[in-house]
């Protein structure tokens, strides 16, 4: 197991070499650098060429990949222009607000996308089946923004039940379960509407899986031993649905800690997603470099997780 | 000074570029604008009816919250990029001059300035009570440490202290001297700059300078490397009004009153810079969430906002103005004949109107309305006139072709024009360009970009047209219409113009420079190497409880919030 | 030829005694792969060194229990799959060393009827196409001419012209069966290897098949290697009959020496457990104890020890040698 | 039992069978009539703005009110079907072509191919979309690539974005189907690979190409309004139904003029629920094992 | 003669499809009496399966549906239990085990768990009772070292293994009737063997009655004491094992018989019954086997034959036998 896992990782590198050339080459190509970017008004010629020999924008291309490479394998992600701080402290004070709604939301999809999923399936082609597909189609023909501010529009503006925005009220000077409070109170739009967005199509998917293993063997075995529906169904027909889905649970893996960067904005949500994004813009290439090979990292170790997962998870396929 | 997309709103950063001479106030000139409902769309509105405020905003006796856009959390004058983190800077630490209202400086930190006649030494005194907010003295060679860090090689902020001409600021700034040669601490509040040249912004930018604790700073700097000092971009310390509490990267910073504030303990105990986004930032203030907010100004929000009867609202002229690019080096545009006549062809005022009503105004040249380099004297207004427009297209040789388009020596006369999406004057210029251009013969083929892209094409010189908007400081003194000004977008050319901004920039006297850059406005006015489009307003709307504000297009609000108070 | 083949209409002549298929030491292991990490972990040692030949106009069975290596001889003596050891000839030539385009050429020579009518035909095309479309792929017929030849062997097969449109779920099992008949005779090959074609079907279509097949035979001098695990099916086509155990043979004789004179525990054993449908008569059962072992794992000596009702200490240790005790009749076991 | 119909006769027979599909086909024919015809009939012009009639609530002269440069929201909506139908179907049908190509052949060839394309797939996942958009935008600036003809690169780019999921899909099934006996059959018959991909195993793929092509139309008309803003897409003032509803995007437009965003947002639920319902029937169509139906 | 244990009356199961009603089992009657094994043999698709999934209450609906008819468990008719009633019955009093041991258990759980289940909920064990009761029943059906079996995972272990569990769970209440959906098909002839077996020997100790499924005559030789023969949903022939092997009446059981190869029985060729199973779709009213049957004639194209016993216990359903027939 462990070696196999080793060789894995091992594997990884060739992939993530030739990851870190392409996003470099890309960065090379973007039209315009942090100096054009930045537009300062003041900026003189000469002013912006001692600043990109100072951020070593001045280099040959290939000599600035093998330096940020060689920084990179130290775990030197450089700093970043404009916050003026290292990459990986600008990733790890906003990457985690991030991951706590991504991480919410996962949890609560799974959960109703399993239970509509198996509920629908149970009764196909039903009143309840149909309403939940048409949903689905629903909300895959909105953009994400809007959901948002439907949300924000209802919840926080009519009737002020929720927080508008943001992750804390402003000058709540609180620490441990009151914080916590204040901070669960904030999440509660972001996860729904990310919630919303992202349970159709998984509705979809554990529909089709418990459709399938709806018509095996095994539960009619279930059912000739004569018991109740309810076991055979979240019993014996549920833990097998959920064998195919628990390998996507390591491609979340990446989506867990990449922000999402039209709903933190819509939400105020002080999240990765959308320092990513101004990375972008203002060609912040330390930051931006950083953070793209941080999820690329995470993708790969998202599909190695999903393969082990799905050996631990069905036991036919489990290690001996 | 001018430059910067103003796209880049974020970034455009103030560091003040004027001399300290009197001028006309702003709002002057504002109301002697041609515009047809500004004088009642712009300006200040009062609360009408504070008692309706709202209890939530009523609660905090103590303190106020103001909405902003996230401040990167560089929280250091010398290395800020954004107007957010410099709100946060504007707070905590005070320079040696302050702008006015008008736009002219005045004192703040320092109590006394002289100027040597030849104008290239300055002697500055710090007053005698300015503290840090930690109990220390302000003290000469503080100033001298923020020039060292200025002047220090591994600086990468945005300023360009070596255009400063500090003598031995760049033996310094290359590591062969350890000293700035040219400044003198005299005594402990008395510091004497010397400078190798001097233009109009010498004393601006020497003024602007603010001193840094170097007790505080200064324990772990070498020179050559600046990064102890951004290590404290976290936890400003500084003399001004305020000192930060707390901050919430991309929430909140926490703001307290300094007692021992040289002005006088600021009136509010408590601030907070509460981090909204432009969805919800209008909806917060009318539930008392926030007491301040900049708010996009249109119809609609106007409207809302006025509606609540509890805030303020000021509306103010954007120091910048939005223009379409032509490329003066392109034969299509080389002859001015074209590119007025694309000026008369393109109705300004429908664009304006559609997309911001009554609250931007055309413009007809490169000037702010509220400067007091501004002029209408001899300025050609280029209202909308296809038929002029048509005949100069007729007398440049340009003449219509079968399909209706225009050709001069078998070439069709089409021009690319390039703008970034998601920007209202874009949404309504793209559509009334592209069908007035029409008319005039002139096929348009629009594409939307991203900004950086544009700004790359026009380094190539690769383009027809753009669309962009220039950010503008208070001194006209500009590079953009100079011959291979380093702003210079244009290519435009003429040596009258940069004899004019060359004289203007090194005079003193602002009633010379008025003159003088009224004639350079007046030839640019009639070459047109770009089309000016329109000047915007900015909007802020405060809750009604908080009074004793002093704001202006050139004095932004966190200058005055150490002098406003709640009111009862 | 021994004298105990008995010449009868059904099984042919047994074949000119000239050989076309020779199968020598065959090896043929797959490898384990250790679940979701696909890591070698061992082998499944399918066809364990197995050698016999079939001479031309022959038919030849092979039985023996699910997973004993019947398949994988069947596939890997056309190659279907690769060889891990010995040698396959087809008409004296290599199969396993032919290129590509070699041996797709030889392809047109010999096919292969599958166990499953259901599994061995492509859904979603029609059935004249899957008949058809090797000759047109090949480039042996030119387009216009196929639907011809395909209805041509569509009837020869038991099938009507109308069937030519139709998608193969439109068919029952036995109709299945004779589509997938056509499918390799259109090719008009001189072998064909038949994979257990009637386990999948009903007695009442099995017969039909089975005639099937032996006419077939007789008219166009066919070659069968036939694999069935149902001795009695065995019997009643082949000339020639292997029984093999975990991927080696353990008998090899003439059908009727094999079946009125078997030799081997097993093949005994075999014959004994298939049900007779004759309530009255009650016969010596030898019932085999415990499972097939694994051929990932098979026992050592003898492969069949571990369930053989006469295995001793000898049998655990060596492996019985192979031999001929006359009559062409072949068997790997101490105490024959 | 002596009537012979052709496959496609009897895939159209069940299709027209099966009700919702037929509406569903219904709805989207009636869509592209609206798009392509509707704008024939309006009285008034795309890019005729009046700044007078701006902001306009619905009223017989204008049937959906007008937007904030005083266009007629009808004609917009109807023009913008135009772009966002044929971007929708397109760039699926690219990205279903792709990815069910290369999911095909690195499944069937797995070793060398397998490895290449899924390490490509890989690599596709972990490369950041943004600046690539905004690069390959500059570039066909560059290229002074007309941009009417962009919308062709920006078909080519959301279907080029899409391809890795269905890749993925359609490769781990030709891994079991390319195992199935019928797979052996062809092998047997020695058949030529290509045959055995494009004949044998893409078709069995159908189902799920169709599950992930009609899940992907709604996302591709969606795509394309945020690429335009990256100079790939459409350019304004040509509409797209995406980038209608995006210029609604603060709350007040939300609240007080519904007829701006309601009717995009309309016609892109409509479309893609007529197209999931086309989906459902074509794949039970298409599916020869179905006897019913 | 031992007591009726289940009786089927006129049973009706149909299943719509859109093609066309399949009437799977039309008008099906027979009975098992308790401690007989009974066995259904009958082609593919005939409706053997449908008949005890009917009995099991276990009909897909939809499109399955019980249309008519009653079955009679130990006097109760089943069709009329409620669900709580039928769900205590199933897998307590009456046990089904499936053709295929692959997939007939849940690969997720293990063995232990699946057989300890029916009488952890049928008979209310505690968990320590269950696990000594399945390691009872796992060695009851001849696995060695039941403790290791009872943790392992249906992966582990071969089809004999599986089906012997199979056996062991439906055994696990001592249930009266055991169904056997062709439970050897899947198996190896040797396994298929120990399999029967140990049928045989658990109903002679435990006096269970059988109802098995089988197409294979050779198995209902062996195991059976009364044969049903269904054709097309219908009961064609009902007779006791040696009564039906001695004389078969009908001409399909005829043709059965002589179609299969038996082992040093040589024939030289083959008899086979022509044609192929009719399509199930909307069968009419007449004998589906007609245009299969050697002696078809015309009453046989336009009327069903009633199933009568003409001897004593042997049924039959043909024309031949009737003076209708025979009048022809
Ligand atoms: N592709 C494969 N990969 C791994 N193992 C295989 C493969 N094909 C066959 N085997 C293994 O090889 C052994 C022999 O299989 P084979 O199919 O030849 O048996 P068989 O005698 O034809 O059985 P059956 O009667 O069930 O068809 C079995 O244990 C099987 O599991
Ligand atoms: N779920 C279903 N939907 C439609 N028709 C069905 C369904 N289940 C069974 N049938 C039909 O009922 C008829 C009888 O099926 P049944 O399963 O009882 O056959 P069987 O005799 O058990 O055959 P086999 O030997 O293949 O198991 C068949 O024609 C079949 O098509
Ligand atoms: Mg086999
Ligand atoms: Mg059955």
């Amino acid at each position: 197991m462990s070696q196999y896992i080793i060789r894995r990782l091992l594997q990884m590198i060739p992939t993530l070499i030739g990851i870190s050339i392409i996003v470099f080459a890309i960065s090379q190509m973007v039209p315009g650098d942090y100096i054009t970017a930045s537009q300062n008004p003041n900026m003189t010629a000469e002013r912006a060429d001692q600043l990109r020999a100072l951020y070593g924008l001045d280099l040959p291309p290939v000599q600035q990949y093998f330096i940020w490479a060689k920084n990179m394998l130290v775990g030197n992600l450089g700093d970043s222009f404009q916050h003026k701080m290292p990459v990986t402290e600008v990733i790890n004070t906003y990457v985690w607000n991030s991951f706590v709604i991504a991480f919410a939301t996962l949890i609560l999809s799974w959960v109703i996308a399993a239970f509509v999923g198996v509920f629908s399936a149970q009764f196909q082609y039903s009143f309840f089946d149909k309403v939940v597909t048409l949903l689905v189609f629903l909300l895959m023909s909105l953009p994400s923004f809007f959901i948002g501010l439907l949300a924000i529009k209802y919840f926080a503006l009519d009737t002020k039940l929720l927080p508008t925005g943001g992750m804390t009220t402003a000058g709540l000077n609180a620490s441990g379960f009151e914080y916590l409070k204040d901070v669960g109170l904030h999440m509660i739009m972001p996860v729904a509407v990310m919630t919303t967005l992202s349970v159709g199509g998984l509705t979809r998917y554990f529909r089709t899986g418990m459709l399938e293993v709806i018509r095996q063997d095994y539960i009619r075995t279930a059912r000739a031993k004569g018991l109740k529906e309810r076991t055979v169904i979240f019993k014996h027909a549920f833990r097998n649905a959920l064998l195919p889905a628990i390998t996507l649970l390591g491609f979340e893996l990446p989506g867990l800690f990449g922000g999402a960067m039209i709903l933190e904005r819509v939400f105020n949500w002080p999240g990765i997603g959308q320092i990513y994004l101004a990375s972008l813009n203002l060609r912040d290439y330390p930051l931006m470099l950083g953070f793209t090979m941080f999820l690329a990292v995470l993708t790969l170790l998202g599909n190695l997780i999903s393969d082990i997962l799905y050996g631990v998870a069905d036991p036919r396929i489990r290690l001996k | 000074a001018c430059g910067g997309g103003e796209e880049a709103a974020s970034t455009d950063t103030t560091t003040p570029t004027e001399t300290a001479t009197d001028t006309t106030t702003p709002d002057e000139t504002a109301t002697e604008e041609t515009g047809t409902d500004s004088e009642s769309a712009i300006g200040f509105t009062e609360a009408t009816d504070v008692a309706t405020n709202n209890d939530v905003a009523l609660a905090r006796t103590d303190s106020a919250i103001i909405g902003t856009v996230a401040p990167q959390g560089v929280f250091n004058p010398l290395f800020h990029q954004t107007s957010y983190d410099y709100y946060v800077d504007y707070l905590v630490f005070p320079s040696l001059t302050k702008v006015k209202t008008d736009g002219t400086y005045e004192n703040d930190l320092a109590d006394d300035i002289k100027i040597s006649d030849d104008n290239k030494t300055y002697t500055f005194h710090i007053r005698d009570d300015a503290n840090y907010s930690d109990g220390t003295p302000v003290t000469a060679s503080d100033y001298l440490f923020a020039l060292k860090i200025y002047l220090d090689s591994s600086y990468d902020g945005q300023a360009d202290p070596l255009s400063w001409n500090i003598v031995g600021g760049k033996e310094y700034n290359e590591g062969t001297a350890t000293d700035i040669s040219g400044v003198k601490v005299i005594d402990d509040k008395t510091v004497e700059v010397t400078v190798s040249d001097y233009d109009a912004m010498t004393q601006v930018n020497l003024g602007g300078v603010t001193p840094l604790s170097e007790a505080y700073y200064g324990k772990d700097y070498k020179q050559g490397d600046v990064s102890s000092i951004k290590a404290f971009n976290g936890k400003p310390m500084g003399a001004g009004p305020y000192k930060v509490t707390k901050y919430t990267a991309g929430q909140e910073v926490d703001f307290e009153a300094n007692e021992g504030y040289y002005d006088g303990a600021p009136k509010i105990p408590k601030l907070i810079y509460k981090v909204t986004t432009d969805t919800t930032n209008l909806a917060m203030l009318q539930a008392g969430e926030t007491d301040l907010d900049n708010i996009t100004v249109n119809e609609d929000n106007v409207e809302e906002l006025k509606a609540t009867g509890f805030l303020d609202v000021d509306i103010l002229k954007n120091n910048g103005y939005g223009y379409v690019a032509m490329n003066n080096n392109n034969p299509l545009f080389s002859d001015v004949k074209v590119r007025q006549a694309l000026t008369y062809g393109l109705n300004r005022a429908e664009v304006v109107e559609a997309a911001y009503g009554p609250y931007a105004e055309v413009i007809n040249i490169p000037q702010s309305d509220v400067s007091w380099a501004y002029t209408d004297e001899n300025i050609d207004p280029y209202d909308y006139d296809v038929e002029k427009a048509k005949s100069l297209l007729d007398e440049a040789g340009w003449v219509e072709g079968a399909d209706g388009i225009r050709e001069k020596d078998g070439k069709k006369f089409e021009v690319n024009f390039s703008a970034t999406a998601d920007n209202p004057v874009v949404d309504a210029l793209i559509p009334i360009m592209t069908e007035n251009y029409e008319q005039l013969g002139i096929k348009l083929v629009v594409e939307t970009l991203d900004f950086n892209a544009i700004m790359e094409k026009k380094d190539k010189g690769d383009y027809d047209m753009f669309f962009a908007a220039w950010g503008l400081t208070p001194d006209p003194d500009s590079t953009v219409y100079i011959t291979d000004g380093a702003q210079n977008n244009s290519g435009y050319s003429n040596p009258e113009v940069d004899a004019l901004y060359a004289k203007g920039k090194k005079e003193l006297d602002i009633n010379e420079r008025k003159k003088i850059y009224a004639e350079a406005y007046q030839k640019i006015n009639a070459d047109a190497p770009e089309i000016l489009m329109y000047q915007r307003t900015n909007m802020l709307a405060i809750n009604g409880r908080l009074d004793g504000w002093d704001i202006s297009p050139y004095k932004d609000f966190p200058l005055s919030l150490h002098q406003v108070e709640i009111a009862e | 030829m021994s004298e105990s083949v008995v010449q009868v209409d059904t099984r042919h002549s047994g074949g000119t005694g000239e050989p076309l298929v020779q199968v020598e030491n065959l090896k043929k292991y797959f490898p384990i792969t250790g679940g979701v990490f696909q890591r070698r972990v061992g082998d499944v040692k399918a066809v364990d060194g197995v050698s016999f030949t079939i001479n031309k106009g022959e038919s030849f069975g092979l039985v023996g229990e699910s997973g004993c290596g019947k398949s994988t001889i069947g596939r890997t003596l056309l190659r279907l799959n690769d060889k891990t050891d010995g040698s396959v000839h087809f008409e004296g030539r290599d199969l396993h060393k032919l290129s590509k385009s070699e041996l797709r050429n030889m392809r047109t020579k010999m096919q292969i009827v599958f166990q499953d009518p259901f599994s061995s035909l492509n859904p979603r095309i029609k059935v004249g196409e899957a008949i058809g479309e090797a000759l047109l792929d090949h480039g042996l017929v030119s387009r216009k001419d196929v639907k011809e030849r395909v209805i041509e062997t569509m009837k020869l097969c038991g099938l009507a012209e109308y069937h030519y449109d139709r998608f193969p779920h439109e068919f029952s099992g036995g109709q299945r069966q004779r589509i997938g008949i056509a499918r390799a005779l259109i090719m008009n090959p001189d072998f064909i290897v038949a994979d257990e074609p009637v386990s999948a079907l009903d007695v009442s279509i099995q017969a039909q098949i089975i005639n099937l097949l032996s006419d077939l035979q007789s008219e166009k001098q066919l070659t069968y290697l036939f694999i069935s695990h149902d001795l009695s099916v065995v019997e009643h086509l082949c000339n020639r009959v292997g029984v093999m155990y975990l991927g080696t043979m353990m008998e090899m004789a003439p059908t009727d020496e094999l079946f009125s004179n078997p030799l081997h525990p097993y093949t005994k054993a075999l014959m004994s457990a298939i049900p007779v449908p004759d309530p009255t008569l009650k016969r010596e059962r030898i019932v085999l104890q415990g499972d097939i072992p694994s051929p990932a794992n098979p026992p050592s000596g003898c492969k069949f020890h571990t369930r053989c009702p006469m295995a001793s200490d000898i049998c655990k240790q060596q492996i019985p040698e192979y031999r001929n005790v006359g009559n062409e009749h072949f068997v790997a076991c101490h105490f024959a | 039992m002596v009537k012979v119909e052709s496959p496609w006769r009897i895939a159209i027979r069940r299709f027209a069978k099966n009700r919702l599909a037929l509406i569903g086909l219904i709805i989207l024919f009636l869509m592209f009539v609206l798009c392509f015809l509707g704008p024939v009939f309006s009285p008034y012009e795309l890019n005729q703005t009046s700044v007078k009639n701006k902001n306009l609530a619905p009223s017989a002269e204008y049937w959906l009110g007008t937007d904030k440069l005083g266009r007629d929201v009808l004609l917009r909506v109807m023009l913008a079907g135009r772009i966002s139908l044929t971007v929708g179907l397109v760039a699926t049908a690219i990205s279903v072509v792709i990815g069910a190509t290369l999911g095909a052949v690195a499944g069937f060839y797995r070793r060398f191919a397998d490895t290449l394309i899924m390490r490509i797939a890989d690599i596709f996942l972990a490369l950041p979309t943004l600046p690539i958009l905004i690069t390959l935008g500059a570039i066909l600036s560059d290229l002074k690539i007309e941009p009417s003809k962009r919308i062709y690169f920006l078909m080519l780019i959301i279907g080029i974005l899409g391809w890795v999921g269905l890749a993925r899909l359609v490769r781990s099934q030709i891994l079991t189907l390319r195992e199935q006996e019928f797979m052996q059959a062809t092998e047997a018959l020695g058949l030529r690979d290509s045959r055995k991909i494009f004949r044998h195993l893409m078709p069995n793929t159908i189902p799920i190409i169709i599950v992930s092509a009609t899940l992907g139309v709604a996302g591709a008309i969606l795509t394309e309004s945020a690429l335009s803003f990256l100079g790939l897409g459409v350019v304004p003032p040509t509409p797209s139904w995406g980038n209608m509803i995006n210029a609604a995007n603060n709350l007040i437009d939300f609240r007080k003029r519904p007829w701006i965003w309601i009717p995009p947002g309309v016609c892109i639920l409509v479309t893609v629920t007529a197209i999931n319902l086309i989906g459902d029937g074509l794949r039970d169509a298409l599916d020869p094992k179905m006897k019913s139906r | 003669m031992a007591k009726e244990l289940v009786e089927f009356r006129n049973l009706e199961t149909h299943f719509k499809t859109s093609a066309g009603t399949v009437k799977a089992v039309n008008d099906v009657s027979f009975s098992i009496r308790e401690g007989e094994t009974l066995c259904v043999v009958g082609e593919s698709g005939c409706g053997k399966s449908v008949t005890a999934m009917s009995l099991m209450q276990l009909i897909e609906s939809p499109p399955g549906k019980i249309v008519g008819g009653e079955i009679f468990f130990e006097g109760k008719d089943l069709l009329k239990l409620n669900k709580k009633d039928m769900g205590r019955l199933r897998g307590k009093e009456i046990a089904m085990i499936f053709q295929e041991p692959m997939s007939s258990l849940n690969p997720v759980f293990t063995i232990g768990k699946q057989i300890t289940e029916p009488l952890l909920y049928h008979l209310n064990m505690t968990q320590k009772e269950a696990k000594a009761r399945a390691i009872e029943l796992i060695t009851m059906v001849g696995i060695p070292r039941p403790e290791k079996i009872f943790h392992s995972y249906p992966h582990e272990l071969s089809g004999g293994m599986r089906q012997r569990i199979m056996i062991a769970i439906a055994l696990s209440c001592n249930p009266k009737l055991l169904i056997a959906d062709e439970p050897t098909t899947a198996l190896d002839v040797t396994i298929q063997a120990q399999i029967l077996d140990l049928m045989r020997d658990i109903k002679t100790k435990m006096n269970t009655a059988i109802m098995m499924i089988t197409h294979d005559l050779g198995v209902v030789a062996e195991m059976a004491d009364f044969v049903v023969v269904m054709y097309a949903g219908k009961v064609i022939e009902e007779a006791s094992v040696l009564e039906l092997f001695r004389e078969p009446r009908h001409p399909y059981t005829q043709g059965l018989l002589k179609a299969k190869p038996v082992i040093n029985q040589r024939q030289e060729r083959l008899y086979s019954i022509p044609g192929q199973v009719p399509n199930p779709v909307d069968l009419g009213e007449n004998c589906h086997f007609h245009d299969r049957c050697e002696f078809c004639m015309e009453i046989c194209k336009a009327k069903a034959p009633p199933l009568r016993a003409h001897i004593d216990g042997h049924k039959t359903a043909c024309w031949l036998y009737e003076e209708e027939g025979k009048a022809q």
